[in-house]
């Protein structure tokens, strides 16, 4: 399903009864089955633009679309990650992945089943019964990730899903993640600071500007699929990078 | 059913109704009677929009109410005698009422028939209340009057004097060995304690307040000739009462005595000096403690007992009214005093 | 509506425009309530014998304020209460605080403090007179005994919900205890504290209105009692209404508070 | 101590090996106040007529026991508790729920709430009784009505203090609002609704006994005023104690209920 | 000031009352203003090492020393920069970066004065009155890091202070970093999962292994001081980078 996002702009209340434009006007098409990595300085609003790609905020002027349908509440086929690993400290790591199928309706022993093969590609398995103020960071957010993908959603919305890890188990994931998508195609829109890594995974990469977030670069990454780690080595890749950082280095003041 | 509304909650001083019911005057006259507690206005006013028939209140209350536009009709004394008094330590001389300047004197509050009390012993002995120091302590004059807090305390004056005198007995109330009496009765004949009933029963069914007039003095009547039974009567209802099998099996022994001794139509007096025996006998065999409530019963009777049962008269229903004005919490719609009561329905009963 | 609330990312507006009718919506309520009372005593659906017209009421006051009773019972209830409620309240959060720190306390006071709030004051209204008199002093102590437990239990849990990771903040920060109570417990247990503060603050009046039914010669207590005993309904309600008028300034207190405080928490939401 | 405590990473520990102690320890400070009390009494620092000696109110007890009065009264105000509490319970869960959701309901609703909250029952004894009648149901309303506030007040700050991301969350899993209620907010204002829930589960021996006041045949509170009026201090003793046990089984109930789901709390401090 | 532990370890106590080896035993020295980066593997026990230092968490086994001094409860000299920003909710940005200077008796005019100076560095400015709900992700992070600075510690413990920024915003903080740290000179500990940014700021680097952390890779960094971001080009520099890379790899599984 296509996203459509049509001179989109948010902007907040700031203190003193002022408005804080946080994003856009911004205006481009995620196609179906994309895989588009968005790109951008701190604060300058990829977060708040996932959040209304999710339905989860009202943007102050134009509209998004999911389809042909306005995303004007969370729609079933859409999941997020959200930055901050956003588990509930009362549920352990078990019923925290859970917790989408526990919604759905799934029998708990089945849930449980679901969730306790997806540990170890993880790396989770032994810490089912940990609650999350027991986990390491990168440990918090890769339970968040299994929540996700027990969502088994048509569209990612991923918020730096790796941003708290290190490079070896970065890399498993991002395959991982890679992987899945090949099984069944799906959209996905994650947000990163890591460009190998953006260049790494996407279709293409859309890189805004301070906020408020302006696209300033839309680089299609026409890399061949699959693709595999080694990949960072080919000149193909150093030249997208570079292309990339580039025009983020525009930004520099 | 009918049911009668009485304050406070169970207890022996109200076993001419327990009598009522268990020995069957109630029965008799046509009533199935339950009995429900409530606090005294509470009483008034149900009887007045007339949630009840009959309710148990005092007298002044009658008049404060109609004073303020409730419509209930007194129709059977229930005490004859004002049971409010006031108790001080016997090594206190107050032989003359007068003593009482400069005293604190103990009451619950500016509320009720023990402050209506006050007012009258005072004003009889010419004092107004900025003559002494008055002290709102609640119930608990024993505790307060023992541990000297005031000189003299407001009470009901067949149970509170003679706990305190119990416990003085047990060297129990602190420097007090004593305690005596000044009743209000002895000053003045104040309306007390009676049935009321609603106008719109008197005006729809006059016969059944004929009736339990006559049902109440009836019992009220037993229950004064026979204590012994009373209390036994009265174990059902108040389950805090001593009820020892040695006692129980003494009561009813002294119940049958007194039953047949009652066919002997004895007066006033010799029934009077029986009880009077009865409890000199059981005195004998009993712990104090165990008797209070018996001789709270027989104290209590001295309050009920008189040749007619039921009847007030007006000069006590003005006696109380002054007393009220005097206190300042009449309303406005005082009407005639002899609309507040009756004596017609007591007729209707017999002995 | 609930929905668009939360998905508009203007979330400060809500408050800011509806400052004016929130404020005024209690006396809408209590505007609506005079109606429907003055509706039922019109048509008589019950006797006004027990609930007389809010006219009649209305000139009770008018006396009750003209030649002095009201102030001067209001008067005494004020200064127990004003006394009762902020010993209590300071009893509960010390102790609060104490146990919410060494939760072994909890269970050592458990005994002690469920029976102050569970024994009816009737039981122990001859102590109370025997040790404080029948002044003012023993309704300060039955004020500050009803409002000492909300304040309790509710500073047990605000302290113990302090999140750990400022805990730890604060001590890397070599913070002093004081410092950690003043800068990190108290803002952060506050919104419940004040919860606890608000069930407190409203059980004050009924604390120290027991208080002199046990034995006083002025205060609204009295009052009410006098009034009942003389059929007095206009100022039974008169008094009563004083004393939920007393009972609501403390609650909007407590609110006018925890609406100052918590700014953040509503510009968060 | 507390420094070690919260420094040691063997956070579960102290709680573990501390359960048997800390179970323990309420009857331990009964035992000590068992032991003060008979000093006081045996050494006479107060009159015996204040306070009777632990003996006298043991063999008063016995009495009680043995010829069923004390299980008669206790039976009835329990009665009236077990119906009151969940009642009020309920009600002050719904409505708090609701006000935490609109917040403008709180200041409609206050005057009331608060009215009911702050009026002594003396003052609406009649139409109590005119509505409820003299039997059990008007005790269950006097429960209710003091049971409700505390749960009330804790409901409206914990369900406010909901983090908005969790929120959020929920919201994307497409959850109902039964399932936000069951699986997060409730959860989540668990410990603040169950610390208005001590208070309320306190209250309610209160709101039932002083119910019992207004007028009734049996039930502790007739049974403490009619020991008082018949100068049987020891009994007096026995009514309270019943109603502290009552009071402090109704506590402990909450107190385990809350030990029982905050595991994760404990776990992680 | 020089750290040192010795056969350190920490365990933390698991569901059903078994322990968990989080760390150790683990024996080095950090010399006195040294600039330490540790790399390893998520939950591998960086962040508890940290919190050791720190003197907030009593190890297990095995002791830390600051100096002389036994680390056994938080010392003055030592400040630590926690891996999520941990800013008081109901605080706004000017006070919580001010708390350190609050708690240590600076008076208000003076210590806003401070942050203020402070916030353009941090790219904070204009967001000094709004409250941590409000900051995204990596504005976040910052405030973090400027309470950490205002504190000038002669020790640094940073937990991931950049993991949530983008790569112009870290490059200007890390080497704002090593500016601050030529002015007075400062022992630094710093978490990262980025190799890159590891060897262009450390003295040395500290590779981790898996669960429970042992050093496996200890690897001097001897490029020349003052640093700058062009240097990653260099060939010693990439020299380096790979080698730090293979110790990592080698955990592989
Ligand atoms: N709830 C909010 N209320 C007010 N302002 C907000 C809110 N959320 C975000 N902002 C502001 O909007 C801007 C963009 O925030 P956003 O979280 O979208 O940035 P971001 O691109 O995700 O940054 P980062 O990479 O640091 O996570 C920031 O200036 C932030 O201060
Ligand atoms: N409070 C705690 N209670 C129990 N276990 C804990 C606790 N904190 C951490 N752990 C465990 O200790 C191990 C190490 O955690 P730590 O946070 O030190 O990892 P880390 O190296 O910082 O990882 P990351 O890079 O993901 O932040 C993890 O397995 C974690 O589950
Ligand atoms: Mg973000
Ligand atoms: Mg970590």
């Amino acid at each position: 399903m296509r996203l459509r996002l049509q001179q989109l702009a948010v902007s907040y209340p700031a203190p003193g009864g002022t408005l804080l434009p946080a994003l856009g006007p911004i205006t481009f098409d995620i196609a179906d089955d994309e895989f588009l990595c968005l790109v951008g300085p701190s604060g300058c609003g990829k977060s708040t633009l996932i959040r209304v790609l999710a339905g989860l905020l009202q943007p102050t002027a134009g509209s998004a679309y999911c389809g042909d349908a306005l995303i004007d509440r969370p729609l079933p086929d859409i999941a997020i990650m959200f930055q901050d690993a956003n588990l509930m400290p009362w549920r352990t790591v078990l019923d925290n992945i859970a917790l989408p199928l526990e919604i759905a309706g799934v029998a708990e022993s089945e849930r449980h089943q679901t969730v306790r093969e997806l540990l170890p590609q993880l790396n989770l398995d032994g810490f089912e019964l940990a609650y999350p103020a027991e986990l390491s960071g990168g440990m918090a957010q890769r339970a968040a990730l299994g929540r996700v993908i027990l969502q088994q959603p048509r569209i990612w919305l991923l918020d730096e899903p790796f941003g708290a890890l290190d490079a070896l188990t970065r890399e498993k994931l991002s395959l991982e993640l890679l992987r899945l998508r090949q099984r069944s195609r799906q959209t996905i829109v994650l947000v990163t600071h890591d460009i190998s890594e953006a260049v790494l995974l996407a279709d293409r990469i859309i890189v805004l500007s301070r906020r408020p977030g302006a696209v300033i670069a839309d680089i299609a990454i026409d890399l061949p699929r699959p693709r595999f780690a080694a990949m960072i080595y080919q000149p193909e890749f150093l030249r997208l990078t570079k292309q990339v950082r580039e025009s983020i280095e525009s930004l520099r003041d | 059913e009918e049911r009668i509304l009485l304050t406070f909650i169970p207890n022996v001083q109200f076993a001419p109704f327990y009598v009522g019911i268990e020995q069957g005057h109630f029965a008799d006259a046509g009533f199935d009677v339950s009995l429900d507690h409530l606090q005294e206005p509470e009483v008034l006013d149900l009887v007045a929009v007339g949630q009840a028939n009959f309710g148990i209140v005092s007298g002044e209350q009658v008049i404060l109410a109609r004073s303020r536009g409730r419509d209930v009709i007194y129709i059977f004394e229930w005490f004859q005698q004002y049971p409010v008094a006031l108790v001080h330590s016997a090594a206190l001389d107050l032989s003359d009422l007068e003593q009482l300047r400069g005293l604190a004197v103990g009451i619950p509050g500016r509320f009720g028939a023990s402050y209506s009390g006050l007012t009258t012993l005072l004003s009889s002995a010419g004092l107004t209340e900025s003559d002494i120091e008055v002290k709102e302590i609640g119930f608990n004059a024993a505790e307060v009057v023992c541990l000297g807090a005031v000189d003299a305390a407001m009470v009901y004056a067949n149970n509170e004097p003679l706990q305190i005198r119990n416990r003085a007995a047990a060297g129990d109330c602190g420097a007090i060995t004593d305690v005596e009496l000044i009743t209000v009765a002895s000053q003045v004949d104040l309306v007390s304690n009676g049935l009321i009933v609603g106008r719109s029963l008197l005006d729809s069914d006059p016969d059944s307040a004929a009736r339990m007039a006559g049902a109440l003095k009836a019992a009220l009547r037993q229950a004064i000739n026979n204590p012994a039974r009373a209390y036994l009567s009265s174990l059902k209802y108040v389950d805090t009462l001593p009820n020892g099998a040695s006692l129980v099996a003494e009561l009813e022994a002294a119940a049958e005595r007194q039953a047949r001794f009652l066919a002997s139509h004895p007066d006033r007096q010799a029934v009077a000096a029986s009880r009077a025996e009865l409890l000199r006998q059981l005195s004998q065999q009993f712990d104090p403690s165990l008797l209070a409530q018996f001789q709270v019963l027989l104290n209590t009777i001295e309050l009920w007992d008189a040749d007619e049962l039921g009847f007030s008269d007006l000069a006590s229903w003005e006696a109380m009214r002054d007393t009220l004005a005097l206190m300042g919490f009449l309303g406005d719609e005082l009407g005639d005093l002899a609309d507040a009561f009756s004596n017609d329905y007591v007729l209707g009963g017999s002995e | 509506m609930a929905k668009n609330e939360s998905t508009q990312p203007e979330i400060a507006r809500p408050y800011a425009n509806g400052v004016v009718w929130r404020r005024l919506s209690p006396l809408a309520t209590v505007l609506v309530l005079i109606l429907v009372w003055h509706w039922i005593t019109d048509w008589q659906l019950v006797s006004r014998i027990l609930i007389p017209p809010p006219a009649q009421v209305l000139q009770s006051l008018a006396k009750a304020l003209a030649d002095g009773t009201l102030a001067k019972h209001a008067g005494t209830t004020l200064g127990e209460m004003m006394l009762g409620l902020p010993l209590g309240v300071s009893i509960g959060l010390a102790i609060g605080y104490a146990i919410a720190k060494a939760p072994l306390l909890e269970y050592i006071l458990s005994p002690i403090i469920v029976a102050f709030q569970s024994t009816p004051i009737v039981a122990y209204a001859p102590l109370l007179i025997i040790i404080f008199g029948t002044g003012p002093s023993s309704k300060v102590v039955t004020t500050a005994v009803i409002v000492f437990f909300p304040t309790l239990v509710n500073t047990i849990v605000g302290i113990r919900g302090v999140s750990p990771r400022l805990r730890d903040l604060m001590r890397s920060l070599n913070a002093s205890r004081w410092q950690i109570f003043r800068k990190l417990e108290l803002p952060s247990a506050l919104p419940v504290i004040l919860a606890g503060l608000k069930t407190s603050a409203t059980l004050a009046v009924i604390g120290a209105v027991v208080g002199e039914f046990v034995g006083s010669g002025s205060g609204l207590g009295v009052l009410v009692i006098s009034a009942r005993s003389q059929y007095d309904t206009p100022l039974v309600y008169v008094t009563v209404l004083t004393m939920t008028a007393i009972a609501l300034s403390l609650y909007s207190l407590v609110a006018l508070v925890e609406w100052r405080v918590l700014v953040w928490q509503r510009r968060s939401t």
